[in-house]
């Protein structure tokens, strides 16, 4: 894979992968602000598994580009300690099941400076990890943690969904003030590429992005299943029935906002999640639609998600991660519900 | 230690290690060796003495806010005094202090009001807002979850390095706190970057009910450092002379880049663990009884009287001034007016996201709550 | 605080509290299973920082009481550890704070070895702690950790709300052939006493408790805040407004189920959590009624939940939990919206 | 290791330890000193062998089956066959192994079919429901999140020893794998009560691409046990006969209720990472060439030759056998059908909840789905 080393303005807009665009963040905002750094297992020299820091090291020294030990606590412990001296610390976690060890050093310390001193202290800091599943990893490399972070009071969860998404969200995310978990949609990082101009402006961190207007139809969702939310609003278009498709990508905070005033003129939602049904954020959405949007429903909201069982090893993950089928099947059963 | 104990040549040493124990006064204030050049400066030693007594007078208030219900649950530092006075007395203004939850001495010599730590164990966060021009608004609050702060050394010595500054990061904990894998992670790392720690333990006997020596199989918890390659010594914590020569050289090591040292501190706990605790539940009153023969005021009032640099009246005149000083810091707290409910937004991020405006806006409509403090 | 040994039969039943409960089904159980164990930091001499375990070291010696050192990871792991040997371990956190560490041996481990092994290892423990607030208590010490463990597949998640729920869900809990989080309302640890009989006999994990019927309402709460949204209740019925009230104790797995069938009749919901509303385990049964009882709802569902929001100090703590005013200041909306 | 350097009486040295390290056979396979009597029994010195050389072409066609697509991500034990054969010829049936996931020599010795570690990176499951009958029916599976499993080693000897058991629990992690705070809860606290526990540490120079000398700060990986006051000792993990004669005296102490010990056992990584790794981007091609010097098959190879236990016919008969099993168990993986997706709900819980019911018929009735292995 080649570096992307991109100055705005003459040269071609580059057309990158995520992983690409997710190195191309990182590079040039440590290229814009010298307090960034980067830490984490394998980042330095190996450019990380997924070489998401590739040529980092090379470029900004062993300084800035921090190989840790083999130790989860101990690198969002060292992201936390090295956030609270100004210092802008972009942490990766391997894979998203070993994000745990980080559960208490984020929960009760990242989360919570700010608010414990007054004010006086910050984290700001990103924890970046590959999420969800669907390239055959081994076990504990495919599990959803979003929903885990999000609930969370004081932090920020991003799940970018392209290139150009993971690009400016990442660039918002390590300019943001406050610690943002980060998670990649892993088998997105290679499946398609987008032109990604290295423009340094950021995403907002607090919006919904609507990826196309309907009318009858609202499926929301957010990170890899974006991709088949996609691919079945692509279909449903051929039905003649416009989906309005709406990618949260920053979970935390929730912009209700635009997903109640999408639900508003659709009548119908489906949300779609590859982590766990029970307790996951497509509940948080439906619960806040049960309240807020209940008058605007034509019929129920409905959840397709990961099942509430241990995410399996690869010969049956893609019997767990929602596809297309399951989708359509949801979105069919609506519309026999509610008619258009 | 050999597995294979026959004598084979199969079989050879690989390296070896020491442990040290550092202690200048006896607990009667008599001297062991010759102390170092700090204690024969009148001002340091009555200086010391002062912020110890001190703390142990404002600990005695805040036990009886406590037992009379105007304070939160309360970890007093009764007997530990002297760690803290060593801790205050070593480290440079810019260097940075993480402590656990018992180290008020540190804290007060770092400019952290008495108030404040009344305000935290009373329940308010405001106390944690340490003032702006003392070192101590550069330190870190205190930290509940043990252990868990240990590790934020990293980054902090970490970023001072990168920075090229000379400064230094003390991370203190307790006995028990070296069970957590949090503490270790850190110990076991410091030394890959030769970062510039000290981590100092106060041993002071127990964990709420378990003895130190149900803690951990290890003789000593000095040896800790062995498994991050890092010095480890143990100094008697309740002898501020040589706690304060044991961390003042980890403290100038650390500045010179020689890299982090760990320090075992042997005090005792001689209150309860907290005002919530009994200790009589689980622990010998003989063991305390014999304990306060090694109190840390005590010891050093007859050194500093045994130099000519104390006397009665001074101890009288301390002893009003610093129980004024408590009293006073008891008034301050109680009279403060408890924060706004919907202050619980203030500080959560940077400002407020769009979408919990309607949070703080229900809570400031409320107003405060009955059964509130 | 007296120990409460009790054989059933001949002697009165005595009146207990929840902490007391929870003791008594501890000791009963291990004197009837000599394969319990218990535990946790400071739970033998000290019998537990709120003397849960108090007489269980003289009773079963230190062998089947263990202190353990002050490292959360560990106690999960030995749980774990033991539970795989037969030894049914009831491992108690100090306060729900330090849950955080557990957190990864619980979801990687205890959750997954039997389904890792396809049965042919399991984990059957149970993690007690004290959960959420009200007690002027310390930082860290008063957090509701229950949405988080409810998330995660393969776990039980149980909250008792009275003395009689504890002993009979702590019973069926530590009788459970795989993990079990108990989480106790510790401001309600003291707060009644209720006669409990040591008949061994434990409750169901699998279906909520219905405290009393109503035709109007339904409210649904689990622990600490069942205790307020009884009271609500007996403020709705002065009122003529007949409220069901129902108590889920046994979050994961949810029984919809009953909830549902309440709504069915009432068509109006409130669900109470002291835990962040965002992503809260309220949010999962308001999404269950969204998706499976939209049609019977007359009104919006409502969640009476902790603010998002770090979890203030004592000084500000009434002011984050939830108590009667909210509760019924949302029940009073509904009214509004869809009149009786 | 003192902070205070000057002579003072006020400095003592309280408690001191050595790290002792053990190796028999030169890398030639020349004996260092007189070896233990298991390596003059024939048949033993045979079979230990063959464990390491099956093991190997194993390993070979396991990484051969993913290079053709025929399997995922596999970790290859290559050059570290030495410590799984000592693991496997040391511990008893009734002991209990806790693996990390390289030491299928130890596991083919408990009875872990060949087909079922190729399921298991093959990402079927049912490759750690081990056969009843085998030792390893009550051993562990293989663990992924590093660390993690050691410290299940506390509760699972603590079991033992509440039963009166005269059983032993080995868990091993590599070099890594001690970084993490896991590995230390456990070692920090197996003294505490005694426990029969060996933790065996492998360090294969490497934990991906962190070379071992960047993973910590200890000069030698076996004093990490000193953090919990245990028996910390090396030992040349490519020397078959050092390992085991180590593994085996940790084992036996422990099971004399002398309490637990740590080994480490220095061998080296040959191959990348893992198959989905690439090492020369950060990996001296030298250093791989070197260490294939110290190659522990060539090594025992050459003693049990010289000692007149092996010859070229016994050579090539084991290599065809084993290559023969190895492909045997190729094509029985290959030829399992995958398991049906319902049965992702099979081991949830003992008996499937009535509420998840619903989400396993909406499996059940999809059936298999494009895309799946
Ligand atoms: C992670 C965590 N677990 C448990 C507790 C409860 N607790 C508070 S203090 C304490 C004992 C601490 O012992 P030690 O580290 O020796 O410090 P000391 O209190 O003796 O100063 C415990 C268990 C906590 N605060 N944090
Ligand atoms: C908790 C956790 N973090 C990260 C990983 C990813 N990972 C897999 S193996 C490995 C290196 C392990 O090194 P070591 O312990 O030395 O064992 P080795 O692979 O060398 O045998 C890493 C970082 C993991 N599996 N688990
Ligand atoms: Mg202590
Ligand atoms: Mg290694």
């Amino acid at each position: 894979m080649a570096r992307t080393v991109q100055k705005s303005g003459v040269l071609p807009v580059p057309n990158i992968t995520l992983i690409e665009a997710v190195n191309l963040a990182m590079a040039s905002e440590m290229r814009r602000d010298p307090n960034v750094v980067v830490l984490g297992e394998d980042i330095g020299r190996n450019g990380g598994v997924f070489r998401a820091t590739l040529g980092l090291l090379d470029e900004f020294g062993e300084g800035r580009v921090i190989d840790t030990p083999l130790a989860e606590t101990l690198v969002a412990a060292m992201a936390i300690g090295l956030s609270t001296q100004g210092i802008k610390a972009v942490a990766e976690i391997q894979f998203s099941g070993f994000l745990y060890p980080c559960v208490d050093q984020v929960v009760n310390h990242a989360a919570r400076y700010r608010n414990r001193t007054r004010g006086r202290m910050s984290c700001p800091l990103v924890i970046r990890a590959p999420n969800s599943g669907g390239i055959h990893a081994p076990e504990h490399h495919s599990e959803s943690l979003e929903t885990t972070f999000a609930q969370m009071p004081g932090l920020r969860v991003v799940c970018p969904s392209s290139p150009a998404r993971a690009y400016g969200l990442l660039l918002a995310a390590i300019r943001d003030p406050d610690p943002v978990i980060f998670l990649e949609p892993t088998r997105l990082y290679r499946l398609f590429k987008q032109p990604v101009e290295d423009d340094g402006e950021a995403l907002p961190l607090d919006s919904c992005f609507i990826d196309r207007s309907g009318a009858d139809l609202t499926l929301v969702s957010w990170g890899a299943m974006m991709h088949d939310t996609r691919l079945v609003a692509d279909q449903l278009a051929e039905e003649g029935i416009s989906a309005e498709v709406i990618d949260i990508a920053t979970l935390k905070p929730l912009d209700m906002a635009t997903i109640l005033a999408s639900v508003a003129k659709t009548g119908r939602c489906v949300i779609v999640s590859e982590s766990p049904r029970a307790g996951g954020w497509a509940s948080e959405v439906a619960a806040n639609l049960a309240e807020h949007g209940l008058l605007s429903l034509f019929a129920p909201v409905m959840r397709v998600a990961g099942y509430d069982t241990v995410m399996p090893l690869a010969q049956l993950e893609r019997s767990y991660i929602p596809d297309t089928d399951r989708i359509l099947r949801e979105v069919r059963k609506l519309f026999e519900m509610a008619p258009k | 230690m050999k597995l294979l104990n026959h004598d084979s040549k199969a079989t050879t040493r690989i390296a070896s290690y020491e442990i040290f124990r550092t202690q200048y006064l006896n607990p009667d204030g008599s001297l062991i060796a010759d102390p170092p050049a700090f204690t024969k400066d009148r001002e340091q030693a009555r200086a010391m003495y002062a912020l110890m007594l001190r703390t142990r007078l404002f600990d005695k208030k805040a036990v009886a806010l406590q037992r009379t219900g105007q304070l939160g649950t309360y970890a007093a530092v009764l007997g530990q005094e002297a760690i803290g006075v060593a801790i205050g007395h070593s480290l440079a203004d810019d260097d940075i202090f993480i402590p656990g939850y018992r180290e008020y001495a540190a804290q007060f010599a770092r400019g952290v009001p008495l108030r404040a730590i009344l305000q935290y164990w009373g329940g308010d966060e405001r106390g944690m807002d340490y003032p702006a021009g003392t070192p101590a608004h550069h330190d870190f609050p205190l930290s509940v979850p043990i252990a868990t702060q240990v590790p934020h050394a990293i980054g902090v010595a970490y970023a001072m390095k990168l920075r090229g500054e000379k400064r230094v990061v003390l991370a203190s904990c307790g006995d028990g706190a070296t069970s957590k894998g949090d503490f270790y992670e850190a110990v076991s790392s410091a030394k890959i970057w030769n970062l510039p720690i000290v981590f100092l333990i106060s041993n002071n006997g127990w964990a709420i009910s378990m003895p130190s020596h149900r803690q951990t199989g290890a003789q000593t918890f000095a040896q800790k450092g062995l498994a991050g390659g890092i010095n480890g010594e143990q100094v008697d914590g309740n002898d501020v002379i040589a706690t304060r020569a044991v961390l003042s050289a980890a403290i100038e090591r650390a500045r010179n880049g020689e890299g982090p040292s760990l320090v075992e501190a042997l005090t005792y706990r001689l209150h309860d663990h907290t005002t919530a605790d009994d200790a009589r539940r689980y622990r010998p009153e003989a063991e305390v009884t014999a304990a306060w023969e090694r109190c840390p005021v005590k010891r050093f009032k007859a050194y500093i009287e045994a130099q000519g640099f104390w006397n009665q009246a001074d101890e009288d005149a301390l002893v009003a001034e610093g129980t004024a000083a408590a009293e006073a810091a008891a008034q301050e707290f109680l009279k403060l007016k408890p924060a706004a409910p919907e202050s619980m937004f203030d500080h959560l991020y940077a400002s407020l996201p769009k979408a919990l405006e309607w949070q703080r806006d229900e809570v400031a409509a409320r107003g405060p709550v009955q059964g509130a403090h």
